[in-house]
């Protein structure tokens, strides 16, 4: 009876510390983490609305409609220029890629034309659907017009289409429904005129 | 003595050529050359650690609970290292940041640690485990530029093939990684067979 | 994923992504233990034990504990410790119950500890936020798709040894290569759900 | 910074480590294998070949029976007195006296000796030559020196040497008996460590018939046997059989045989 006890308080102390010394990096590291992630996120919204230099999130009744009827968005924000006025819409989304959910972040400005997409987080083979990280990817997006649905095809692509990643189109499909639906929001909020800035 | 436990791991047990460990991470991330150096770095830094601390409280840990202790050990190193280098080192952890949790269940860690640490002294544990852990960033190395090499044509994205070269896609998929894997250990086993006679 | 039937999660986790054809996890046991059919049945056997207990255990850990008190980062070590525990009990019991299946397994029974295909699996559960049910739905049917895929592989292997095979090609080398047509094979599952 | 976070995450994993510590510790008492503690240190003691000389499924078969009582102490050929020794000691018992013995080659019939009835080019093992009607030697009781014992042997102990004809290293061989087993022609025994007089012939045929086929058979002319002062060899059908204990080496019989059939090193022998 004296070892079982004697194992389960080895078992505990080692689990304890191992517990204890996850628990203090986590502390140490945990604002900075929160930080890497804000800049680079910060840093993304910039890339995919160069114009804008200011970001605000949308929030209140407009955000949750967003987020329930364009599915994958899960956070929108408005862009604003060193005067003041609206420049555009970015809208990060999470679609389903081959390995798991993946961060898109997209960028409309007010003449309905997408000014860039750039994938965030992802789980996708790497060499492959990693691919959508690469610039000669996602440089596809920028220019696109926003009036209709981005196309996504195998071989080389014409008018409104993106070429797929060749070996991960459903990495490329999930990234575009991002896109599609970050087109849809944008639509949305232009019909109710626009937020009230 | 201990050298002979570094260069041990290189060549003559090779985790990856001869005792065939570590394949989930091994087939996973070698797409490419610097992917393969990448987890091989990564998980020689891990290895060591690890080996070391197993080799240290080998005594207190009884035998019935040796897995889990080990296990334990090494999940929170791996979480260490993952959450120290997301916030202090954001561009090598971009690099890197994904093969951090294949870390974790990485089989050689355990072997080692279950077959070599929890019977040997700290210092040879070391060595073993740097051993080890080189030797499977070499084989890495040579894995992954093998399937880089077909698979698009470049080493660390040198194109090596010209631009006129039709990438073998199938080895960037995984299961180019068993083919380029089996005829790497046929080709070792060549060299062996040769050197012996 | 998450509002998948019964019947699209057991068909995309035996065929479609096949933890060892598809999704290249728990590949060590997979090259390691296939040298028989008996034993790799008796490994598959195993692994279906501790992936479906994995599974569901890890499940209530994840949502009664971890994510009641935001310990979100303990997730992985609180993980491994809980399938470590599985793992070791099972080495136990199998010791105990059949010592020849015991000897069989020998070295690959606590590598299944480390096996990417418990981990991944009880991370994949996490990722694709499951119901209870689904869990373990989740977790058997790929451990089914595990044994599939190892019993198959064993009776390739089996074959192989008394094949001609050129000399540097014995042993693990065609079976690497085997395992290579398998999962093209397997490839043509992708797309299917 | 705040402690509780940490303080409840250490917590929290500290439980659980207790809970599978105690859980696993009881199951490994519950589920306890009585294994019996003989058993593993006579594996120990056994060089662990798994060879089989001993008629047992390898050490784990033999330490068992050991154990139950039903194999010999000394019934370890390979690890001979020693090994017989620290398993007596194990099961405190003594150990019997068990005599070092040696695998020799009762053949002397090499090309010069014993030509062949025909060309034999098939697969390379005795096995084999010998389903072709008695292989391909005259002597259809010689060595063919087509090494099946040499594959099966497990210490190396044992080799085709220049002329044709299976021989063995006395220093390597640990009479494990595999090679006498495999033999198709039975022509190695086992023989004590130090004997130095062997019948270097393992034919059965009359006199007249084996003189045709080898000049240094045993044609079972009894010469040995009248000269020998120790009563220590005699003519059992048609081949001479030395008595391991009675024999001295005086080597008399080795002198005196027509057919140089009896092999033994003169210089070593014992006068008496």
């Amino acid at each position: 009876m004296k070892d079982i006890l004697k194992t389960g308080l080895i078992l505990l102390v080692i689990s304890f510390v191992a517990a204890m010394s996850l628990a203090l990096t986590n502390e140490v590291t945990k604002d900075k983490i929160i930080e890497q992630r804000t800049m680079a996120n910060e840093l993304a919204k910039k890339e995919v609305l160069p114009e804008a230099i200011r970001f605000e999130d949308i929030t209140g009744d407009l955000a949750i409609e967003i987020t329930e009827n364009f599915a994958p968005i899960v956070e929108s924000y408005v862009g604003y220029d060193n005067s003041d006025s609206i420049v555009g819409y970015v809208f990060k989304s999470r679609p389903t890629g081959f390995g798991g959910p993946m961060e898109v972040v997209t960028g409309i400005n007010l003449n309905s034309e997408v000014t860039g997409l750039r994938v965030g987080s992802h789980q996708e083979t790497p060499g492959l659907g990693a691919k959508g990280t690469d610039e000669a990817y996602y440089e596809q997006y920028a220019g696109k017009s926003a009036a209709e649905m981005i196309g996504v095809s195998k071989t080389v692509a014409s008018g409104n289409d993106i070429q797929a990643i060749t070996g991960a189109t459903i990495t490329s499909n999930a990234i575009t429904v991002g896109a599609n639906a970050s087109i849809d929001a944008f639509h949305m909020i232009i019909e109710q005129g626009g937020v009230g800035n | 003595m201990n050298i002979k436990n570094f260069t041990n791991g290189l060549i003559k047990e090779n985790p990856i050529f001869v005792q065939l460990l570590g394949m989930c991470p091994t087939l996973a991330v070698t797409t490419s050359a610097v992917n393969g150096i990448g987890m091989g770095l990564a998980t020689t830094a891990v290895l060591i650690s690890s080996n070391a601390a197993i080799s240290i409280l080998r005594k207190f840990i009884p035998a019935k609970v040796r897995i889990p202790a080990f296990v334990v050990i090494i999940a929170s190193f791996v979480t260490i290292v993952g959450m120290l280098m997301e916030a202090f080192t954001p561009a090598l952890f971009s690099a890197l940041g994904l093969f951090i949790p294949l870390i974790v269940v990485n089989c050689i860690i355990l072997a080692r640690a279950e077959s070599f640490a929890s019977k040997n002294g700290v210092v040879a544990s070391l060595m073993d485990g740097a051993g080890m852990g080189l030797g499977f960033t070499l084989a890495l190395f040579v894995l992954g530029s093998v399937r880089e090499l077909f698979g698009n044509g470049t080493i660390f994205d040198v194109s090596l093939l010209g631009a006129n070269y039709k990438p073998a896609l199938i080895m960037i998929l995984p299961p180019g990684a068993f083919l380029a894997l089996g005829i790497l250990l046929a080709l070792y086993n060549v060299v062996q067979i040769k050197s012996s006679k | 994923m998450e509002n998948a039937s019964i019947f699209v999660i057991m068909v995309s986790a035996i065929l479609v992504n096949n933890f060892v054809l598809s999704r290249f996890l728990g590949i060590c046991p997979f090259l390691g233990v296939s040298k028989q059919v008996e034993t790799a049945f008796g490994m598959g056997m195993a692994v279906t034990f501790v992936m479906t207990m994995a599974g569901t255990l890890t499940y209530f850990v994840h949502h009664y504990i971890l994510v009641k008190l935001g310990l979100e980062f303990l997730q992985t070590a609180a993980f491994i410790l809980v399938i470590a525990s599985l793992v070791q009990f099972v080495e136990i019991v199998l010791q105990k119950m059949s010592p020849t299946l015991y000897q069989a397994l020998g070295v690959f029974l606590p590598l299944i500890t480390t096996n990417c295909a418990v981990l991944g699996l009880a991370l994949l559960n996490i990722q694709y936020d499951f119901g209870l049910i689904q869990t373990i739905v989740h977790s058997f049917f790929a451990a089914i798709g595990f044994s599939m895929a190892i019993v198959l592989f064993a009776g390739i292997r089996e074959k192989l040894e008394i094949s001609d095979v050129p000399l540097p090609f014995k042993g693990f080398p065609i079976a690497l290569i085997t395992a290579s047509l398998m999962s093209i094979a397997f490839l043509g599952f992708t797309g299917l759900v | 910074m705040d402690i509780n976070t940490i303080i409840i995450a250490a917590g929290i994993l500290g439980i659980m480590g207790l809970l599978f510590g105690v859980g696993l510790a009881f199951a490994s008492k519950k589920f306890a294998v009585e294994i019996d503690p003989r058993v593993v240190a006579v594996r120990e003691a056994v060089p662990g070949a798994n060879c089989g000389a001993c008629g047992y499924p390898g050490c784990d078969g033999f330490a068992q029976a050991v154990v139950r009582g039903v194999a010999p102490v000394n019934g370890c050929p390979v690890g001979g007195a020693d090994t017989a020794l620290a398993v007596a000691q194990i099961m405190g018992l003594d150990a019997g006296d068990s005599v070092k013995k040696v695998a020799r080659v009762k053949c002397e019939g090499h090309d010069e000796n014993c030509g062949n009835r025909y060309d034999y080019d098939g697969i390379d093992s005795c096995l084999a030559a010998n389903l072709l009607n008695g292989g391909p030697k005259k002597c259809l009781y010689g060595c063919m020196g087509l090494g099946s014992c040499v594959q099966v042997c497990p210490f190396d102990a044992i080799h085709i040497n220049d002329k044709g004809l299976a021989e063995v290293d006395p220093e390597k061989c640990t009479a494990c008996n595999k090679c006498v087993v495999i033999c198709p022609k039975n022509v190695i025994s086992l023989v004590p460590y130090e004997q130095l007089t062997i019948v270097a012939c393992n034919n059965y045929d009359k006199g007249p018939m084996v003189k045709k086929n080898c000049n240094v058979a045993c044609i079972a002319c009894g010469i040995c046997e009248r000269n020998c002062p120790h009563d220590a060899i005699h003519v059992i059908n048609n081949l001479a059989e030395i008595d391991y204990d009675k024999c001295t080496n005086c080597m008399i019989c080795v002198e005196k045989c027509p057919t140089k059939a009896i092999q033994g090193d003169l210089t070593l022998r014992t006068v008496e």
